[in-house]
């Protein structure tokens, strides 16, 4: 079943000539519960996917907003069990396909990544896995039909470009890295992006899915056109941040903008 | 046993490139700049002129006659990377990748520094070679190396504290990564340790080989023969590399010494000795990790060792035996680094005198007419303040 | 002009020795010793040996091509001091001088110390030799070079901080002597330039000269002639006079510098420049002295040149117009070692930073193929605190 | 007649079969007039000959107490023109014969000792000036009959003992140092105070004086029967700055019994 639901996402976004929204969270800031009902609150605004974020200690590739958000989580006790619980409560309570965005080393702890299958995972964002590494987590996740979503950069190579398009994994998507640094909000989407998008789409058949530094929905409308899909971070945990109590009703909302934004 | 890694940097089963795909182009680009120039005798030469005429190298190969006689055992050779230019090792690897960087047409530099010897090295060449540089260092690390930071600001580089995660080496490492990310296009990275993605630990263990070049020749001039064993300290393990590389191939015994911190069991930086496999700073390699794989913050007095990773290479020197790996106590190292200075007046620094308290401990266990060679990566200049804060805590201790 | 002077220590009319009787007999003794050292091979194969070693020289002559270019005048090279063991030229005498001290028959050491580089070589030394050592500081220096109290202190030697008069150089000398009075028998006191009663200013002189015997067979084989101008700093005067010496009898012009501190007409300590001769620790010559003959407080910003008196060999020098001496304020020298920091990666000593100062000037003036010498007698490393404070206070200027 | 007056200071206490003593006193410490009336209560006191020490910002012979001292003066601008009033009024109000102990470098600063004498001094103690050095500070001291008080120590070879017995000035004594040191009392009299002057006595004919570190009548005595004269500096100023006001009363007091103790 995994192996569709990435597929049926960007099918059905494009069907109503739109980006698919998929909104990232850190499993367990602020809460558990509140991680949840954050999540059913992008639902409810019409979310295509939910992306969850293992914390990590050491989170290379984000930037200030996920970098706190990740060390709230830790410093409350969220472990493995309690990023399964999440993804289990996610994947339950929306009905949404979930990913896993986690680094290297805290999936290379688990010997077994059946519990994430079992958690109701339908693929793994590796954020500091880039495809020079043949790594035995390909192997593994592989074996269970978890597909590896690969990254592009507006620094890749075309040749790395048809790389990726030609190694990807069935039913994943390419995550295009909107700009050179690490995410967190940007004004505006940058020249780079756009560049990338263009660079990837003469040579990659899967959807093209923007991050890092989506700030809103006139970020989303500035690449509707050029890809299938946005993913939004640390605009929206700076936005639960802002907005504390209230905050689901805001994310509610605020992903409901950027699915709007999103038409064509 | 594989003295150099793969294509794609792998040591065994580690080293390789882990870090997100935005860095990938720049890894491949330094790698071929890096191959090219190698072979490049103008390059060669150019490393050569800065080397000899800039750091002071060759560096001495010491003959301790007054420890060795006070310990009463094996002769005790000292390696002095400390009389190097800006008083350590770091500068045999950052002239090396200044050049590298210049070939490359970019000229900015940025990088990660602990006990601020990689800092200063890299502020450095790149006033030398009129580069802009920034610098990253943990909080806690600009504290207790204070004296480093102003080296640094008085070259011309901005020192940036780094206020995350355990505020020491590991959280620099991941700002400079992030920084790299973001100014790629211009920028080098000078990764200060046989660590990172591939082909950093190479690199830098090629630059740092001068080391173990010069010791081999000057050993066997003074001695005749090759040592019966090496002795480095190990942080990211750029100066063991450096020094144990050329004697691979040699019927040569080599201790790596790691941070055993407060001890084994309390709070350590010993990574080969009580770590395991993981990924960190864009390669596989031992790791200080909990069960789950988050990263756990290392503790050393020295903070040039304390660093919860280790280079790969190292790593897979372990699991073949090739090379044994120690530790040594925060304790310890200050009494070596005691006993030193006041027995041969070579006041080292801490990261070193982890290296001085091995080869003391070996020079009483092979006993005379063997002879040992000990790498002095650094000098303590950097480190007095921190050793008087630790005496005086410790005033009633054992020190 | 003479180059040695008479049997009494007198160049010219200034040197001799005017101590109390008290220490006549041990400054006989140690005349006698050091003009049979000098004449006993073993002794001189010895000093090469530590000197070559240990200290690990020779030290390099580096041809500062990056400030060269900067500035568009001659072009310098740098005698790189600061590279050897504990940072400056200071340990070039006192391994001469503590090879004596064994010689004689003495087992402690006594030494004064104003930037602490000489108090630092002194307890290096020391702690080689296995002497007993104490270092006579002023209270002010103790103050603005604390690294090297530190330093001294890890090195097993006693620092004693001096109270009186200006808290600076000239106080520790004063108890210095002081000490030695109360102990000559079996103690040797290390002055630590070419200063004081006869056999020192020679002694010093010739321990030092290694340092322009070395820079000139350097300069002529990288250059293929004699360098056109050498530019040292003077305070006490050991690292001028060691490079100069061995030139005086060559065309070559000599500038030594002077800390103009605040300015000559404020608070200074150009000796030469303002001083007359009079009698200051045991020898005759320039002093900074007012009418009635009592001595005057120095200023520099630079510890080791913050003293109102000079080796009398300068004194001679300046009346023979052999030497030309000029001086530098505390300002200019901090824009010099910043300059130098900058261009080149070389982080000098104030003391030093001094000379810089005066030899960019003259590589301006001198214009484009000459060449001068520069000694850069110590590493700015015990520095780097006082100048934070001064740059910090000096935030607005024009720095 | 300054030539015949330290000659006659030792003869009248030989005669008397005691040494002769002399005290010392700093130039201007505590004031002008307080030196100059405890000179007068030295005088009172019995003592034979005033020295008094021009103070001096590097007094290199000097231990705590006579730096003190130096300093206190220099503080209140004691220079030449003082030193000189107080070295007249000494002389004419105690009528005995006084003595300059000065450091080097303020006598070379004078164009012309003139004034010196003219003020009564009839003789130079120069601390840092040791026999080897012919300097022309002697000729013209000797050109005004000015005799340069020599110095021995413990350290003095024989041979430098015999040189000081051939070379002294006329109506000179020697000034023995009596220990390995600087000025400033001292618990006992060293065995080194001794032997200098049996083998001092051996080659010199001149009166030899002791000092340095004599604190009081006990070591005044165990000198007695070896030299001919003491000098009292430390333990005489340690006593003005104990006392204060009452300071005269008890200078007057001490030198006595100093003067008694040195009766053979
Ligand atoms: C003097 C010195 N020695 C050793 C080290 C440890 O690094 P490595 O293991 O890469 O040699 C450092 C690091 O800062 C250092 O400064
Ligand atoms: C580095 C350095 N340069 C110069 C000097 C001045 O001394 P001299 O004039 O004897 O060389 C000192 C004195 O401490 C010093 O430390």
């Amino acid at each position: 079943m995994a192996r569709s639901e990435i597929g049926s996402v960007f099918a059905r976004a494009a069907a109503d000539q739109r980006l698919a929204v998929m909104p990232f969270l850190v499993a367990g800031d602020p809460s558990i519960e509140e991680t949840v009902r954050l999540a059913e609150a992008c639902a409810a605004g019409g979310a295509d996917l939910i992306e969850i974020g293992w914390p990590f200690s050491d989170p290379i590739a984000d930037g200030p907003t996920i970098q706190a958000a990740s060390k709230r989580a830790l410093d409350r006790q969220v472990g493995r069990a309690e990023v399964l619980e999440v993804l289990t409560q996610v994947r339950r309570r929306t009905g949404l396909p979930v990913l896993l965005l986690s680094y290297l080393n805290v999936l290379l702890s688990m010997n077994d990544l059946g519990p994430l299958k079992a958690a109701g995972v339908c693929g793994l964002i590796i954020p500091d896995l880039a495809l020079d590494e043949p790594a035995a987590i390909r192997v593994r996740a592989r074996a269970l039909d978890l597909p590896v979503i690969p990254f592009a950069a507006p620094t890749s190579t075309d040749q790395r470009l048809s790389e990726i398009g030609r190694t990807i994994d069935p039913d994943a998507f390419v995550y295009c890295v909107s700009l050179l640094g690490v995410t967190g909000q940007r004004q505006a989407v940058s020249q780079a992006a756009l560049g990338l998008l263009q660079r990837a789409r003469e040579r990659i058949a899967a959807p093209l899915a923007v991050g890092f530094g989506i700030s809103g929905p006139d970020a989303v409308s500035a690449v509707s056109r050029h890809a299938d899909g946005v993913i939004v971070g640390s605009a929206l945990i700076d936005l639960v941040q802002r907005q504390g109590r209230k905050a689901a009703v805001a994310v509610e909302r605020f992903v409901a903008d950027l699915v709007h934004a999103g038409h064509r | 046993m594989p003295t150099e890694p793969d294509a794609g940097g792998h040591f065994g089963e580690f080293g390789g490139r882990f870090v997100p795909e935005t860095l990938i182009p720049a890894l491949d680009q330094l790698q071929a700049a890096f191959s090219e120039a190698m072979a490049d005798s103008t390059f060669l030469a150019e490393l050569e002129y800065w080397n000899r005429t800039y750091t002071g190298r060759p560096s001495l190969l010491y003959h301790a006659r007054a420890l060795t006689e006070r310990i009463g055992g094996a002769e005790i050779y000292l390696k002095r990377e400390d009389l190097n230019h800006t008083g350590a090792h770091k500068i045999n690897n950052t002239i090396g990748q200044a050049l590298l960087t210049r070939r490359m047409g970019k000229h900015k530099l940025i990088a990660e520094t602990g006990a601020g010897q990689h800092g200063v090295a890299t502020a450095t060449v790149a006033a030398l070679f009129q580069m802009e540089c920034e610098v990253f260092m943990g909080a806690e690390d600009v504290r207790r190396q204070s004296l480093n930071v102003r080296r640094m600001e008085l070259l011309g580089t901005r020192v940036t504290a780094v206020e995350s995660g355990s505020r020491t080496l590991k959280d620099a490492i991941n700002e400079a990564l992030r920084a790299w990310v973001a100014s790629v296009g211009d920028t080098h990275y000078v990764i200060g340790s046989v660590m990172g993605p591939h082909p950093f630990p190479k690199m830098v263990r090629t630059f740092q080989s001068v080391i173990g070049q010069e010791a081999r020749s000057q050993i066997l001039e003074m001695t005749g023969r090759l040592p019966d064993l090496l002795v480095a300290a190990v942080g990211g393990g750029s100066n063991a590399a450096g020094l144990f590389h050329p004697f691979l191939d040699d019927a040569v015994a080599m201790v790596g010494v790691e941070a055993a911190g407060e001890g084994l069991d309390a709070r350590h930086a010993a990574t080969l000795s009580r770590g395991r496999p993981g990924v960190l700073h864009g390669a596989r390699s031992y790791v200080l990790q909990d069960e789950e794989g988050q990263i756990l913050e290392a503790h050393s007095l020295s903070a040039g060792l304390d660093y919860p990773g280790v280079g790969p290479e190292h790593s897979l020197w372990k699991e073949s035996g090739r090379v044994r790996y120690a530790s040594c106590t925060d304790q310890q190292a200050v009494s070596a680094l005691i006993q030193l200075s006041q027995t041969e007046g070579v006041l080292c620094a801490l990261e070193s005198a982890h290296a001085v308290a091995e080869a003391i401990e070996q020079a009483r266990r092979l006993g005379p007419k063997k002879t040992i060679v000990v790498c002095l990566s650094g000098r303590g200049d950097k480190d007095v303040e921190e050793l008087n804060r630790y005496l005086e805590a410790h005033r009633d201790g054992q020190i």
